[in-house]
Order: C-alpha cells, then structure tokens, then sequence
C-alpha cells in the first residue's frame, strides 16, 4: 500500500474504510469484537440485576435512595450528542474534508470527556456518602458495571485524541481511514451501553 | 496482501451526485438523533412522573431497544451492504446476552 | 526484514520465531508449548493415578491432591487441548482456503503469546506459594476461602491466556468470512475450515462471560469486593452461571475441531467424497448453536428447582440429534469407499465407537433426576474423559501424523505411530471404562483418597494401569518425533497420496508465502477434482504472477504480552501490603504493554513485497526466508 | 490391525470379567443396591437409558464392524476409486428421526421424575389425625468437614450420624456453613448441594433397616469439592423402624448423665470447662437446636462407627486424632490441642481419661 497516495475528494473511494483489505479486515473484526462486547456486558448487567439492593444485612443504601436523575439526563444528553458529532465527523471523513472531520472530532472528545468528568464526579460523590466499593454486593456489581463503561469512554477519548495527532499532518488516506471508523463505530457502541445503563440501573433503579 | 485499490477518478456530476447522496444521509441523521432525544425524554418523564412500575418497566425497556435499533442502524449502519455476516454475529451476540441475563435474573434467587 | 534467506544459526531461529507473523511458524510455536503442557498435564494425571492406585495411598499429601488435580484439568483445557488444536487450525486452515495468511497476522503472533506467558504464570504458581486447589472450575465459595495465592495464579494467568484464545478466534472467523480465494464459497470449505469458523465463533461469544466472571473473583479476592461474598450480599451461583455458560461451550470449542479433523481423515483415507456435507455442516452449526442453551446440566443439584432443570434436560438430550447426524455420515463415508489403515485412519476409525460411548453417557447425566446420583461422581470424570480423550485427543494424535508432513516436511514413522496408537488406546479404555462403575458404586470425584472398605480397590488399580499404558503410548510418539526429525527424509505436497483439499497441492511446508498465485476453486476437494481431471500443476490460478505484498515481522507481541505477564506479579503481591516493589511492577509491567501498543499503533507498518523474479526463481527450487 | 482386534476382544472379554467378579460394589455405599423410593426411581432410570444407549451403541457398531470389514483397499483394490457419493435426503431423515424418538422415550420419565423428586409440597402437612407431622424433617447443616443434622420439631440435634425412620418421606432443608457442599447417601439417593447462600430442601425415603447391613449403616457422602479434607466428609445413616426411631428421640432429649468410672469422669472434668474446655464447642446433650456450637455434639459418641467420620472406631484413633487433627483431617476447624491444654500437649494419661470419656457418652444403650 503507498501512503503517498494522495487523494482528492473525486477519487476518494465511496467506502474508504473497506477500500483495502485490511481495512475490510479490520472492519469485519472489530464488529465480531463488538458482539464479544455485547456479551461482555450482557453479564455485567446480569449481575447487576442479580446483586441490586442486596447487601448485608441492615444494609442503607438501596438504588431508589441513592440515584438522582437530573445528573444521570445531563451525561445522557451529553453522551447522545457525541454520538452526533461523531456522526458528523464521518460525514466529513466520507466527503475527503479531512479538516472538518478534526474538527467535529475534536468536539466529540470533548463532549466525551464533560460526560467522563461528570462519572468520576457522580462516584465521588457516592463514596463521600459512603457508599464505596466494598460495601456491599450492590456497590461492587455498581461501580464495576459502570465502571467499565467509564473506562470505554476513557479508552475510547484516548483512541481518539492518538488517532487525530498522529495524523494531524497526513491527512485521510485509506490507510488511516479505517481506523477512524472503527473509533467511530466503538463510540456509538459505548453510546448504545449507556442507553442500557441509563435505563436498566438509574432510571429501574429509582423507581424500585 | 491487498492488491491496492483501483483509484476511480470521478466525473463532476457523478461527484455531485454523491455529495447530495451524503448530505441526504446525514439529514436522516440528525433525524434519527431528535428522535433519540425525544425518546429518552419521554423515558426519564416516565419515570418523573411517577407512574406505576409496573407500567414503566417496560416502557423504558422498549424505548432502549427503539434507541439500540437506531444507534445500530442508522449511526452504525448495520443494514448497508456487506454487512451480513456482520449482523448475524451481532444477533448472536444478542441473543446469548439475552439468554445470560434472563438466566441470572431468574434462576439465581429462588 | 529482507526476503532472501540466507543459512541461518540457532540464534537467527529462535530470533525468528520469536518475532514471526508467519501462521505456519505461530501453528509450530503452538504446537510446541500447547505439547509441552500436555505432558505437564499428563505428568499430573500420573501423579494424580499413583495416589488413587491403592485406598489410603499417602503418595500426595490432601491438600497436594487438590492441587494437583485443579492444575490437570485447568492445563490440559486451557493450556493444552485448545492450544494444540490452534495449532493445527493455524496451520492447516488457511492453506485450506487459499490464503497467503490470516486476517491480521500481527494479531495471530500476539494471540499467541499471549497464550504462552498466561500458561507459564499460571504453572509458576507451582513453585511461588502453591498452586490453585478449588478444581477446574473453581467454584466461588471454595476459591474465595481458598488461602495463599493459587486462586490468583489462577484468576490472572486464565485472563492473560484467555484474552490471547479470543483473539486467535477473531482473527481466524475474520480470515474465513474475507480470505477465502475467488470461487470458495462457504459450502466449498473443507469441513475442518467449516469447524474452525464455528468454534471461533464460540470462542468469541463464551470467553467474554469467564473472563467477566474471573474479574469478579479478583475484585473480591484482591480488592475486596462483595460479588460471591455471601455475608456482604453476594451469591455464589452467579459464579457457577458464568463459568458453565462458558464452560460448555467450551468443551465443544474443543470438540468441533476435533470432528473437522475426522472428517479430513476419512475422507482422505476412504478416497471419497464426504458423505451428506451439508448435513455435515449444518450439523455443526447446529451443535454450536445448542451449546449455549444448555450449561445449566452441570448445575442440576445447585437446586434450580424442578422447572429449569427439566428445561435444561431436555435441551441438553437434543444436541444427541445433530451429532448422531455427523456419526452417521461419518460411518456412510466410509461405507464404499476405499480403506486405507494409516496411522491417522486408524485413529479416526478407534474414535467412532469411543465417542459414541462417551456421547451417550452424556445424554445419561442429562436425565436430570438421574444425573443427581451421577454428578460429581467417577460416572462423570469417565464421561468427560470418554468425550475429550476419546475424541479430543485422538483427534489431535491423528492430526500430528496427518499434518506433521505438511507442518515440518516429513514423515512421522507409522510402525512406532501405531505402537503409540494400541498403547495409548487400550490404555484409554482400561483406565476409563471402570470409572463409570466406580462412579455407580459410589466414589466421589475429587477425592483425595478413599477407604479400603467401600469396595473400590481393584478398580482404582486396574484405572492407574491404563494411565500407565497411555503414557508409553506418549514416550514412544515423542521418540518417533525425534527420530523423524534426526532422518529429515523430505516429502512432496501430497504425501498421503490421497489428499484432496488444496493445503495438499503445495509443497511440504508450504513456501511463506503459501500460494505464488491465488489459486481458483472450482469445488468441494479442490485439489481432488483438479488431480482426477489430469492437472498436473494441481491447481488453476486466479490471477498471473505478480508481485506479493507480505506483512513485517515483529518483536512487540512478545513485548505486550510478557508486559501483562509482568504486571500480573504486581497486581498479584500488592495485596500483601508487605511488598513495596508489588506497585512499582505493576506499573512498569502496564507500561510495557500499553507503551508497545501504543508504538504499534502509531508506527506505521506497511509490510514488503516479494518481487515476480523472486517468486519465480523460488518455484525453479531455491528457496526463500521463512520456509523451513 | 487382525492382531490388535484380537487384543481387543481379550481385553472386553476380561473386562466384563472383572466387572462381573466385583458385583456392584458395597450395598451401604452403591447407587446400584437402591435402598430407598429415591434412589429405585433413578436406578431404574439408569437401566432404561442404558438399555437405549445400548441399541445406539450396537447400531453404529454393527454399521462400522461391516464397514471396516469389507470397504478396507486390501479388499477393494488398490487402484479402486469409489463412487463419490454426495449423500442422501432419505438417510439424514433417517438419522434424525430415530433419535428424537429414542429422546422423546428418555424424555417423559426424565420430566416426570424431575417434578415428582422436587415435589415437597407436603413437607409440613399435618396427619389426617391432627396430632403430629406425618414426615419427619431435618435440617442438615454441612461444614467444614462435618455435618450437624438438627430435627426441629423433635428438638435434638446430631453430628456425623443421620438417625432416620424407615418407609416414609423424610424431608431434608439444606444449608453451608462455610463454603458449598453436597449432601449424598449413594444408596438412597441422589444429592443435593447445600449452598452457602440458600435452603436447599428435597425428600428422600429410606426402606431397609440399615441393622441388616454390615457395618450397620449406610454412608453418606460430600460430593462437593470444599477443601483438603473434602474425601473425609462421611456421615453415617442409621435407619430405624419407626417405634426404635421413637425411642432414640426420647433416649436424645434426655439430660446427659454423669460419666461413671474414674477415668471417663477424669475425662468429663477434662472436657468440661475447668479443663481444656472442648465442652465450649462440642455439646454433650443431644436436645438443643442446631447452628449454635462450634463443633460438632458429641452427644452419641459412643454409638458411631467412625472416628472424625472416617477412621476406625476405637479409642487408639480417637486418642491419635485429639492429639493431633490436623494430621488426619488437614484444614478442620477444631483448635491445635496445646492452644487448649495451656500451650502443652496432652499427656498419655488425659488422652486416655478423654477418650474413655467420650467413648462412655451413647444414648443407644
Ligand atoms: C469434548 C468435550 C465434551 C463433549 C463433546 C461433551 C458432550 C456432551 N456432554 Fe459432557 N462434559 C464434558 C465434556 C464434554 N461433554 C466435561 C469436561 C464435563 C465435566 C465438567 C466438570 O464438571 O468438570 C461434562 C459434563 C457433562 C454433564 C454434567 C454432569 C454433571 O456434572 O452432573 C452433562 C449433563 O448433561 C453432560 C452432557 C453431555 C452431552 C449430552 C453431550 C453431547 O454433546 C453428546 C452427544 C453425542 C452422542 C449422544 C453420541 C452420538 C450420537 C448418536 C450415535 C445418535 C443417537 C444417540 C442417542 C439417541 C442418545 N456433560
Ligand atoms: C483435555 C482434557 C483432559 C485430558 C487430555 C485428560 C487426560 C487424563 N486425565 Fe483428566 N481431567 C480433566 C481433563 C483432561 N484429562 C479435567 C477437566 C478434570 C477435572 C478436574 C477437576 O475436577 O477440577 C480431570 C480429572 C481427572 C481425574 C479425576 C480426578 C479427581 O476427580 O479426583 C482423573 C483420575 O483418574 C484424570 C485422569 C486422566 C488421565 C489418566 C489422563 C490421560 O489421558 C493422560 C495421558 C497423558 C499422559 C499419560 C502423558 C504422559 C507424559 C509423560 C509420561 C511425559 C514424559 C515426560 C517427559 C518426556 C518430560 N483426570
Ligand atoms: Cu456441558
């Protein structure tokens, strides 16, 4: 493959994440890894269901005491947008406008990162009250359901920020276009746990 | 491996074309994203508003699935060509999440 | 990396193994250590037999047994079985779909490796504070009281080795659904391929929910969460659940290859076509399916209640009906064709009758109110050994003879390789066999010892003599494997005469590259089809000669996973609290892995090409870097 | 390969031989002597598969034998190229459907059985009579390495011995104390575990008076891997007629008597509190409730038939396991002796006085 090869935005491919092989590749490969994914959390969340509320016994903290919503439709919202923007950036990664595609991408870090922070403030908070990590089989299936989506936002804000600077100076070609669909594509994903997270443990959660 | 890519240089209107393809798309796009909004709204009013559980569960449940349809197929494209194999592995996935879950929230209390 | 070989030392070999992406070479690094484990597994199995040789043997001290047994099961699954069937696909499969390579070679070598250090970490448990007593399956309540570090050993090594198995099987469904040469369909893959795809696709959907689980055990065991901790809330079920929803699928990840592996043998050995292919291949696909629907049979006494037990029973008898269907094709397969007893033939034909004696004994367990007498009993270690030995391991002694040609170019010896055989088939039946009564007679299993009065002497001893025999049968295969190796009498693509998939018309080994020129598939048995029309060549092309575009090869796998294997001894001490150097190596061990990452990602690698001079000059006989 | 089958019949041959010669293992201990409703019910679920396994294992063997034999390339050629056969629709009908009915034959037992074996709905319902529970229930706590069985409405508890009526349901709630174990008497019938989390309840029958038996009991059995000593975990069970049943409740719900003779009552004041104090975990009195002492009561001492549920009954095992358990049961629960015996081992002497003492403790006699 030569990298040298510029593109314009009439001879750049239609699909120019699958424009070669190992874009089909890896195309085709991280999809499996997200089904992989499916299931990785699927059991997360099955053990959450399973361990909700359940502590020992006397035990305070109960999810409809503990959640609030309005912080949890903030990070939604926040999240859900990114998930636009990254939209957005494609848009552009399709049409060769390598620029606009930084851009929008630039935006999706940071919404990213406004969502993350929020996280990290969310369980600080909880542990302040004194809900930690060893308190009980509730706070563990909690923190570690939520806490790996966290840290798939974070490894996700990192992809992202190593993608943009390595080829800040290069621009698209077809080398590095699948790499960006790929973080893309990993974002919605992060974006479609938290829809189950936002469901199934706050918003199930405080009504009991 | 690859043999490289046949670059296809194309003509103006075959261009245009295909941007105003693109931009259609993505009006869609954006119509998708108002009707995720919207129906996480609905989801967290439901939940303000206090109704029965019993009503609510599956409500948001189903509102989540209507957003993971969304997600998949618009944003993630999962219905585009050559995407076969990748949607029968998704299911699959799916479907042993389901049979996990359903496992653990039934069979281990009793 | 230049293309030309020259005559290369040992240091230059060991340096090429370790940085190859080469699968032939991956296939020959798995086949070693996953070898290697085997005899340690074995080893342990002896060990394990010399206790139970006689009642109130005080060979092994208990706590000992435990452990002994615990590293015998987690090793010959983990570490042994599965890894040495990845050999084998790794080996075969791509050649078998005319591929130059897998999907992401880079990826295979990690995989790989990844494998190895998680192997090596789990065994060192043996010589740094004991190894993990709580069985195989490491149930939570026994684990999480288990005391010293073997549990850990046993938590962090699987996740290590685990994270390389779901790799590997990424990387080979990837390679079948995109590099398949022009004109092979999925219903033209040879049934092996077809196997590969399916357990690759279990690998895929079954790890997640184990390393899942396994991270819970570590969370509670180092950090002090609550998951199985029944005082704090937790429940130990949950661990049973994740472990079987992947624990079964499991033994059929194991299992599917070995069946694709038969069905190149009798194919191959009968010189005829595979009888009811599609039915073969549904039957697969069937098989895989079923597989997640029915873990819950090794949970019959957890006290489910009566309604998922019978749903369970009933899922569980159906898979009968699929795999009946590929004994019965088997059978027809061979029914008019031409028998040839090779080494791997007779193998094949020995693994008939002992599968089906395992198989249906597991439809017996599956009778859930009679499988509440049979769990955890010898009826059940004689079932599963029935199954894995009977099937799993001849399945990989048969394809040690088949593919070692096509592996290393030479023959393995077939007089000491049907020595092997009787040796280790007779052996397999008497150690076995006698089990099922055992169980029947009620003796436990994981029993460290028994008394002399409850009736189960002479069987236990008869059980020890058979190991005894097995393992002859295993010192005289790595005899002939030394003296094939020491002779080097080189053979042609199609040593066996009647090869009939296209990894028979190459060379044996194949050049690195594998196929000079895409090859065109014009049906089932591609070479077979081309041998019977005359084509001498063996094969038509897909396209002219040109030049080939090949990827680099790299140390970083090695770095990335030795990285994890460091950081683990980090996480693994820095409970103790007592260790100051415990952090610091963990931190320098993440380093390490996600510093080589990091580089992988941000250095481009584009890979070189062998030119079309080259290429011809190698096919008139000199010979180039990375064949052997 | 003439040569190996030859082998291979020889090897049947003495196999079946052996098979035959060993019978079917010891009647107190074998699933296949069933000695209870229970354990019938599965036996004869064991034979009826085994009889369909043995039509599938004779199917395919005859199919295979009359391959081998006549498709092998001595016999056909070497040259032959057979036929090559794609396959047939009416064959794989064939081969699926012959195996669904033998399934759907398992399959209707199989669900019977599961519902009826779980059936417990009856566990606390009173005799047409009105006057006491028409089924005795028990309460089996196991631990590690030994098992408590309390009998609530009789209001005694038991270690290592399960005393039992025969010829009617005796209802088993099931529970760990530690880590997860299962409970198993092989010729009554099949386990259940007792998880650490949950009551685990199922019934069980017992129909033959174990006094017929050798040892005069049946053993039972952990069938749950739960720690080193996990092969040691036996418990034996006495099965009574009713009205011996009745009388060995009344004999445990009396008052523990004074030990008579100098070394047993030198054994009592050891044991008791002035002593080493063991009477802080083991009770003496066989009437109580279950899941208070530490150790196992030792109210019965004298009637069991193992020491620490394995060794040999009789005063020179008894006085080798107080002086040392850890040696004969690795990872119990019962204190080093010196920590009891003011940081010395016992003498000689007390371990005589104790082992008198305990031996004289029986509620049988
Ligand atoms: C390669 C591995 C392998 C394979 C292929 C199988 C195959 C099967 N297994 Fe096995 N199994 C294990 C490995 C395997 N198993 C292991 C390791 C354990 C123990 C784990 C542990 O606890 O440590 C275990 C335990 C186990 C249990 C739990 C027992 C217990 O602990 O109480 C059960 C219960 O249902 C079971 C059932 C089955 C069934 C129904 C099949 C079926 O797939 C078999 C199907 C095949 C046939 C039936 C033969 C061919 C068919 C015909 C000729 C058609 C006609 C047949 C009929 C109509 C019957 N297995
Ligand atoms: C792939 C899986 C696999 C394989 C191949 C085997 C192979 C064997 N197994 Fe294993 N076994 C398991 C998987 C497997 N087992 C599992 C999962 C368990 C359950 C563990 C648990 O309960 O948690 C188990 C448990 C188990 C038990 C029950 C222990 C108990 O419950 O207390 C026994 C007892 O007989 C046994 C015996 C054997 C024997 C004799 C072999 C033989 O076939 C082994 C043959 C191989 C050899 C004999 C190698 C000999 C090598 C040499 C002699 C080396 C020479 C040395 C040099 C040159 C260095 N196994
Ligand atoms: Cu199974």
């Amino acid at each position: 493959m030569d990298l040298n090869k510029k593109y314009t935005p009439q001879t750049w491919p239609d699909h120019p994440e699958t424009a070669t092989m190992e874009g089909k590749n890896k195309f085709i490969g991280f999809w499996l890894l997200l089904a992989a994914e499916t299931v990785t959390f699927a059991s997360l969340f099955a053990t959450y269901l399973a361990l909700k509320d359940k502590g020992p016994s006397g035990m305070e903290f109960a999810a409809a005491d503990l959640f609030e919503l309005p912080l949890v439709f903030a990070m939604t919202m926040i999240l859900l947008t990114s998930s636009l923007t990254s939209v957005y950036a494609m848009y552009h990664m399709k049409n060769h406008n390598f620029k606009a595609m930084q851009a929008w991408l630039m935006v999706t870090v940071l919404l990213g990162a406004t969502f993350l922070g929020l996280e990290i403030y969310e369980f600080n908070h909880y542990v302040h009250l004194g809900f930690g990590y060893t308190h009980s089989a509730f706070s563990s299936a909690f923190y570690t359901l939520v806490g790996t989506h966290g840290a798939h936002v974070l490894f996700g804000l990192c992809w992202f920020i190593a993608l943009m600077l390595r080829n800040a100076k290069r621009g698209l070609n077809t080398y590095n276009a699948p790499k960006f669909y790929l973080v893309a594509l990993y974002w919605h994903f992060i974006d479609v746990v938290w829809v189950f997270i936002f469901t199934v443990v706050y918003l199930m959660g405080v009504i009991g | 491996m690859a043999h490289d890519t046949h670059t296809h240089v194309r003509s103006q209107a075959e261009y245009e074309y295909v941007r105003r393809q693109r931009a259609k798309e993505m009006r869609n796009q954006l119509t998708s994203f108002a009707m995720m909004i919207f129906l996480t709204l609905i989801a967290f009013t439901t939940v303000a508003a206090d109704f029965s559980p019993y009503l609510i569960t599956p409500i948001i449940l189903l509102l989540a699935a209507v957003q993971v349809v969304l997600q998949l197929y618009h944003f993630m494209h999962m219905s585009n060509k050559g995407h076969g194999m990748v949607a029968f592995f998704m299911f699959s996935g799916m479907f042993v999440a389901f049979i996990t879950i359903l496992a653990l929230v039934t069979i281990v209390w009793w | 990396m230049s293309s030309i070989a020259q005559k290369k030392g040992f240091g230059a070999m060991i340096w090429d193994y370790l940085t190859t992406v080469d699968h032939k070479k991956i296939a020959h690094l798995y086949l070693a250590s996953g070898g290697i484990f085997f005899l340690i597994g074995g080893i342990e199995a002896m060990l394990i037999r010399i206790q139970l040789m006689k009642a109130g043997n005080d060979f092994l001290s208990a706590g000992t047994y435990n452990e002994v047994l615990t590293m015998h099961g987690t090793t010959m699954i983990f570490l042994a079985a599965m890894p040495i069937l990845l050999a084998f696909m790794n080996a075969i499969m791509p050649l078998q779909i005319g591929a130059r390579d897998v999907a992401f070679p880079f990826l295979n070598s990690l995989g790989f490796w990844l494998f190895f250090f998680g192997g090596i970490f789990l065994n060192l448990s043996w010589f740094m504070g004991g190894a993990p007593d709580a069985g195989w399956t490491n149930y939570a309540s026994l684990a999480l009281a288990s005391e010293g570090h073997g549990i850990d050993f046993y938590s962090l090594g699987l996740t290590i080795s685990g994270f390389g198995t779901l790799i590997s099987g990424i990387n080979f469904l990837v390679t079948i659904i995109n590099m398949r040469a022009p004109g092979m369909t999925y219903m033209r893959m040879p049934l092996f391929t077809w196997t590969t795809f399916v357990a690759s696709a279990l690998i895929l959907l079954a790890f997640p929910p184990l390393t899942v689980g396994i991270f819970f055990m570590v969370f509670d065991r180092l950090f002090g969460a609550n998951f199985f901790d029944v005082a704090n809330g937790g429940n130990t079920i949950i661990w049973e659940h994740l472990f079987w929803i992947f624990g079964h699928p499991e033994v059929y990840i194991l299992i599917l290859p070995a069946f694709g592996i038969f069905s190149e043998i009798f194919a191959i050995f009968s010189r005829k076509r595979l009888f009811g292919y599609t039915a073969l291949v549904f039957a697969t696909i069937l098989i895989g399916f079923y597989g997640f629907m029915v873990w819950a049979h090794h949970m019959f006494t957890t006290g489910l209640g009566a309604t998922a037990n019978a749903v369970f029973a009933l899922a569980t008898m159906i898979i009968a009906v699929p795999t009946g269907v590929k004994i019965f094709n088997w059978l027809l397969t061979i029914w008019g064709g031409s028998i040839k007893f090779t080494t791997p033939m007779i193998y094949a034909i020995a693994f008939i009758p002992s599968f089906v004696a395992g198989g249906v004994t597991g439809v017996m367990q599956a009778i859930a109110p009679l499988d509440y007498q049979l769990h955890d009993s010898y009826f059940i270690v004689a079932h599963f050994h029935y199954v894995i030995v009977g099937g799993v391991v001849l399945a990989i002694l048969a394809a040690t003879h088949l593919y070692w040609p096509k592996m290393f170019g030479t023959m393995l010896s077939e007089k000491l390789g049907k020595w092997t055989f009787w040796f280790f088939f007779i052996g397999f039946h008497l150690t076995f066999f006698i089990q099922h009564f055992l169980g029947l007679m009620g003796m436990p299993r994981r029993v460290y010892t028994f008394g002399a009065d409850q009736g189960w002497d002479l069987f236990n001893a008869i059980s020890s003599v058979g190991a005894l025999f097995m393992a002859i049968g295993v010192i005289i295969l790595l005899i002939n494997v030394v003296i094939t190796t020491v002779k080097n009498e080189r053979v042609g693509n199609d040593p066996w005469e009647d090869g009939r998939t296209l990894e028979w018309a190459i060379p044996s080994p194949p050049p690195f590259y594998n196929f000079a020129q895409t090859p065109l598939i014009r049906g089932l048995d591609t070479y077979w089809i081309e041998k019977m029309e005359g084509n001498k060549e063996g094969m038509v092309y897909a396209e002219p000669l040109e030049e080939i575009h090949m990827p680099n090869g790299s140390f970083l796998p090695v770095v990335m996973a030795f990285g994890l294997f460091v950081a683990s001894f980090g996480a693994l001490y820095f409970l103790d609290g007592d260790k100051a150097w415990a952090l610091p190596v963990l931190i320098l061990g993440l380093l390490m892995t996600f510093g080589s990452m990091l580089l992988r990602s941000l250095k481009d690698d584009l890979g070189f090409h062998i030119s079309k001079e080259d290429l011809i000059k190698d096919a008139k006989g000199g010979s180039m870097d990375g064949s052997k | 390969m003439i040569k190996g089958l030859k082998k291979w019949r020889l090897f049947a041959l003495m196999t079946a031989l052996v098979v035959f010669l060993a019978g079917c293992g010891r009647e107190e201990i074998s699933t296949l002597i069933p000695a209870g409703e229970v354990a019938q019910d599965q036996f004869n679920l064991l034979i009826l598969s085994s009889i369909v396994m043995a039509f599938v294992i004779l199917v395919v063997t005859i199919i295979y034998v009359l391959a081998i034999f006549k498709f092998r390339r001595s016999k056909v050629g070497e040259d032959l190229i057979p036929e090559q056969v794609e396959g047939s629709a009416r064959l794989e009908f064939l081969w699926t459907s012959i195996p669904i009915v033998l399934l759907l034959i398992l399959a209707v037992p199989t669900v019977y059985s599961t519902f009826d074996l779980a059936d417990v709905s009856t566990m606390d319902v009173q005799a047409e009579d009105g006057e006491s529970m028409t089924h005795l229930t028990v309460n089996v706590t196991a631990k590690l390495y030994w098992w408590e069985f309390e009998y609530p409405e009789q209001g005694i508890v038991t270690a290592q011995e399960l005393v039992v009526p025969t010829g009617e349901r005796v209802y088993f709630n099931l529970i760990s104390a530690d880590v997860k174990h299962s409970f198993w008497i092989p010729s009554i019938g099949g386990k259940l575990d007792a998880n650490p989390e949950n009551v685990n309840t199922f019934y069980l029958t017992f129909d033959q008076k174990s006094s017929e038996l050798e040892d005069g009991v049946f053993y039972g059995k952990c069938a749950e891997l739960c720690g080193p000593s996990h092969a040691l975990m036996d418990f034996k069970v006495k099965t009574l007629e009713r009205e011996e049943f009745d009388t060995w409740v009344a004999a445990m719900q009396e008052e523990a008597t004074p030990a008579e003779g100098a070394l047993a009552q030198e054994g009592e004041q050891l044991f008791g509190l002035e002593g080493a104090g063991c009477i802080a975990c083991h009770a003496v009195s066989g009437s109580g409730e279950g899941g208070i002492m530490q150790g196992p009561n030792v109210a019965t001492f004298g009637d069991r038939n193992r020491v620490a549920g394995f060794m040999e009954h009789n005063e020179e095992n008894l006085k080798k396991w107080i002086a040392d358990p850890q040696q004969y049961k690795p990872g119990n629960l019962m204190p080093d002796p010196k920590s009891l015996n003011d940081g010395k081992e016992f003498t000689e002497q007390e371990l005589d006085a104790l082992a008198a003492y305990l031996m004289s403790l029986s509620v049988e006699e």
